[in-house]
């Protein structure tokens, strides 16, 4: 069930340069049942910024009703979340969204965790939860250089993790498709989370494997009514049919829409 | 809340709240988070002859206090509109008003006759005024004869009231309204978006891949507030008032200004829960202010005493 | 500040920013808080043949992201304009560009005539398009047939190069730029305020004595983007752009959009130091974004690469 | 001079029904010198509200840099001023517009100070200085009711004061000019600020006193430069001569200006 709730600050932290992490508290946690869904944030009380901005959720806890988000200070929207304190109230709509799929990797089977950059929040809570059912993860992140890497350790206690950074400034110099083929890294199921270039490419390399992405689009409604964030299938590139990235997505089959 | 209920062409509301076309969709998505029972009236979206899939992406940008948007009419199409929207619609306990668009007349007539037929759809929304299609459209918004002779159209076929929904992008905005209503016309709604533009900053390019959008949201509203103000004091139709309303006050001001009903579009996207919510601040604010219903606003920042 | 040096017909300015016109008056009360020289230039306030009060009061009302104003072009008139203004202005190295209004032809040709010839006054701004006075005026700022022949007249008695201020509130705002450049404007500035309104809650009433007055400030930006970014592309005047401008940003905007300068109007309400402030942040803007100098973004949101 | 800063708040509480008293500290006090002038605050950092808000200066502390003003929460503007808290900053611009002579009563001679409503606070600084001076003070203050009465003890410590509530639940039922009437109070120099028909009333009944009247006018600049905030002259009522009151008030002598 999707809620519209104040949550309220319990941490917030610059965690790389620009890239915050940000943990609420509220009764709309308990509706948050699988990795990849995201909330719609109103950051301000005033009429400006008007729009609630999407965020992904990285990390679930439901012990505590919190729940948590990465996400880079970019524009005003994100620069004013980020000046919020703990015990601020935060207006949360949520969870939105389809999630991805953990049933897709069975118990034994290896999933490859692709991230990059704001793209790699959302993986987080999607591979502690294959831990859990019991698949092999392996991650790949990648950023634009050191300063806005994050998060490595954390997947590392999770599971097989490299970092490719543009720049090469940390981990391996290059893009996350150089390090997945350098490796020779084998799976049997890919889930990822990043920029458009990134995702197709993935798309076009592992057209024989179970592939799940998870895309982004600019929106106004982000519960499906206002048509702002459609795309179209794949197959019916140009035509009519079409899929919602908010309310269809943000997570789909490779091959399902056109990227 | 008999201080809200209201009779206008075709439609008996139990309160003059409603979301704008496009904002709301079909209320698929909105049903999933309050009874659209509650709701005054809904328009939905607007519906071509065929489908159409709208605009490339992105397709809304903010702006200071408001938002563009360029979607571009999508929608699944009369058929699938008449089969599956308002059959669906059908099980909540409010009437719809279907906002019909095209590219040229014939589609407008086809989509009215035919649409006017749906039991649930107790009037039709014109709209002549949509900036985001390339085609045809513009002048039917801007043209007082061509909007006159495409109302005159629409009325002679449609089985419902027929209100005109008309473009703030003009030089003489009552002289639009007079002539849909020599062409017909029961009513009115105003205003739809204006054309605005946001160009991104560091590519240079406008955000919207259509480069112009419809700017809605607070921002326009005392342009609203005018047009309506002008317009209620020329024609004799009911207004039905929108752009910027947030809350309770903004639809009094609309109501000061002339209107006769509210809609309320972008703050759908602000805050979902925005209709009911104004629905059950009204009556409380409607008294405070030392009416007994809510028609009795209508047009008081023109008439007398 | 070699990078925000420009070149346009009767100014060579040592930036592009300066004042709008009406939101500085002329010039003595910033004068108090920074050295007006730091300007681009001014465009000090209308200035009509005979003084004016202008409308009663209340004159401004806030909107959302907005205000309205409804002054109604008060001015101390030609002659004190002349003799005391402007002289005054003189102790600053800042050209001015005089805002020229009336309610009718002659005075248009008076005022242009006389305050041409001011030695500081290097460009005037034909105010066709003032929402706020009742007589005649609306006409030269909406057909543009109208707005053509005034613009010949001024030209014809001006001894400076005549920029026209284009009203926003016209269906058509290319056909009013052409009409103007077949007059002879040497340039554009664009766009002056939306007509709006207000009411109050309590009494029912507009806020304003003049009821409607005209919209400026952030909130209208997106149309002012919109509107340039159309008749830069349809005409080869340069445009000195305007409406809702904050910050160095929206100053690249409005270059991106087609302007070749930029003023700034109700900001100065919002922030008195903002137009230094800009002046003082857009070198650095202009560099970041990979720029030599500030006339390389003109028009890039439509020009090619 | 007038200058802008970011002033921070000493304290703010409210004293009486949506009626608050906020003290703030800044460099810009140095330049407060008189009774009477107004700050211009923009209450928040958003495009909305867009405007700056013209509130009185009530009390000057010069030792401590500080400033206080007095206002009631009304609209939105000043409702989000009133949310503020100590430690926070205020944008300031100020000291504007010309002050109530107070060389206009001379020592020994005795002023009347009236005040309406939320027209109160300026009065209180100027009393004090008046006190200063040698001129005996007399206040007769209005409000609406008990529940919005506020500062009547502050003023009885500099002088004879009289309260008129419009329902008499506190003080003199009636209004300020009954109180000067019924007790006969006698006067060198006026001094008044508050709500236009009670300026008018005061002009019109003290034609052959020096009367001061402080206007107030919806503002766009508070500078002088917008004429938003002209009023006639009394000499050319409808002629084209004018006064701002940004800038050449908000005091003027009465018969300067028509009310
Ligand atoms: C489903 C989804 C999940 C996301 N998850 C995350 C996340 O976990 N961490 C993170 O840092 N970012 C995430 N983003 C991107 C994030 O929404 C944008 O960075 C943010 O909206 C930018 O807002 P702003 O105020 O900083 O920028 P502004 O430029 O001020 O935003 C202006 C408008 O454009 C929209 N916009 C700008 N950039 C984007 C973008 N990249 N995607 C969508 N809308 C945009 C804004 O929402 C707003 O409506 C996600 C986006 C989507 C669609
Ligand atoms: C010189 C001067 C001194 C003042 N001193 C005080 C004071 O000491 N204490 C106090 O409580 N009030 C004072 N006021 C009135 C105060 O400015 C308004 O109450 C305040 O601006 C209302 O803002 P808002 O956001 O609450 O209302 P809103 O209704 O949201 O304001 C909307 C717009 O209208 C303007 N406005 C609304 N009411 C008034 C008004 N009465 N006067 C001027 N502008 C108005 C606002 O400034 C704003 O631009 C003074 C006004 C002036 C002109
Ligand atoms: C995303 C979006 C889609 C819209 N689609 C339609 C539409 O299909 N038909 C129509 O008549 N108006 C459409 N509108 C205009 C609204 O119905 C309304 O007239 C306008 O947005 C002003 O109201 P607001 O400021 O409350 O949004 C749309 C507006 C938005 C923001
Ligand atoms: C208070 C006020 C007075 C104005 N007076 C004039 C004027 O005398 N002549 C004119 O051409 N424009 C006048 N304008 C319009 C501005 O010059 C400018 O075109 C408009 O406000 C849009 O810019 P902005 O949003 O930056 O204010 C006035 C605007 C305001 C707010
Ligand atoms: S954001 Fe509105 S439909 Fe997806
Ligand atoms: S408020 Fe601008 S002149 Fe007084």
């Amino acid at each position: 069930m999707i809620k519209k709730e104040l949550c309220q600050i319990v941490s917030q932290a610059e965690i790389a340069e620009h890239i915050f992490k940000l943990t609420l508290q509220g009764e709309l946690v308990r509706e948050m049942n699988e990795p990849g869904q995201f909330v719609h944030l109103k950051v301000s009380d005033y009429a400006e910024p008007l729009l609630r901005r999407p965020i992904s959720i990285s990390d679930i806890n439901k012990d505590e009703n919190q729940f948590t988000m990465i996400y880079r200070a970019e524009g005003r929207g994100t620069a004013l979340l980020s000046e919020r304190k703990p015990g601020d109230f935060v207006d949360v709509l949520g969870p939105l969204g389809n999630a991805f799929p953990i049933e897709a990797a069975s118990t034994g089977e290896t999933a490859l965790l692709v991230g990059g950059g704001i793209g790699v929040p959302p993986l987080y809570e999607l591979s502690k939860r294959l831990v859990k059912r019991g698949v092999k993860v392996i991650h790949v992140l990648g950023f634009q250089s050191e300063n806005v890497v994050f998060y490595d350790e954390d997947f590392t206690k999770l599971g097989e993790t490299y970092v490719a950074t543009v720049d090469g400034s940390y981990g391996t110099k290059g893009f996350v498709t150089n390090i997945i083929e350098d490796r020779k890294l084998t799976f049997d199921v890919l889930y990822s989370c990043g920029p458009t270039p990134m995702l197709k490419a993935l798309e076009n390399n592992y057209k024989d494997k179970k592939v799940y992405l998870s895309l982004e689009e600019r929106m106004g409604c982000g519960i499906g009514a206002c048509f702002a964030c459609v795309c179209h299938t794949a197959d019916d590139p140009s035509g009519h049919t079409y899929k919602k990235v908010c309310s269809d997505g943000p997570v789909f089959k490779a091959g399902e829409v056109l990227l | 809340m008999k201080s809200l209920q209201i009779s206008l062409p075709g439609l008996e509301l139990k309160n003059p709240i409603m979301p704008a076309s496009g904002c709301f969709g079909f209320g698929r998505e909105f049903s999933q988070l309050f009874d659209l029972s509650l709701l005054g009236a809904i328009m939905i979206k607007a519906t071509t002859f065929e489908p159409r899939f709208g605009n490339p992406t992105p397709r809304v940008a903010e702006t200071t206090a408001g938002m563009l948007n360029a979607i571009g009419l999508q929608n699944p199409g009369l058929e699938k509109v008449m089969n599956e929207e308002l059959p669906w619609l059908d099980q909540f306990d409010v009437p719809i008003i279907a906002n019909v668009a095209g590219s040229q007349e014939e589609d407008y007539i086809a989509v009215a006759k035919d649409i006017s037929k749906a039991p649930n759809v107790h009037a039709l929304e014109l709209n002549i005024s949509c900036p985001n299609v390339k085609t045809g459209g513009i002048a039917f918004g801007t043209i007082p004869e061509v909007a006159k002779i495409l109302t005159k159209k629409v009325k002679e076929v449609s089985e419902v009231p027929v209100y005109v929904k008309l473009s703030p992008n003009v030089t003489n905005i009552v002289e639009m309204a007079r002539a849909v209503e020599d062409g017909g016309a029961d009513g009115l709604t105003m205003i739809n978006t204006l054309v605005g533009m946001r160009i991104d900053l560091k590519t240079g390019k406008p955000i919207l891949a259509n480069k112009t959008g419809g700017l809605s949201g607070p921002a326009i509203k005392p342009i609203a507030i005018r047009m309506i103000h002008e317009v209620s004091q020329h024609v004799s139709l009911p207004i039905i008032g929108m752009g910027g309303v947030q809350s309770a006050e903004d639809v009094i001001e609309y109501y000061y200004a002339g209107a006769s009903a509210v809609a309320v579009g972008t703050a759908n996207f602000v805050d979902p829960f925005v209709c009911p919510t104004i629905i059950e601040e009204l009556p409380e604010l409607v008294r405070s202010l030392g009416f007994e219903h809510i028609s009795e606003c209508t047009g008081r920042s023109w008439k007398n005493g």
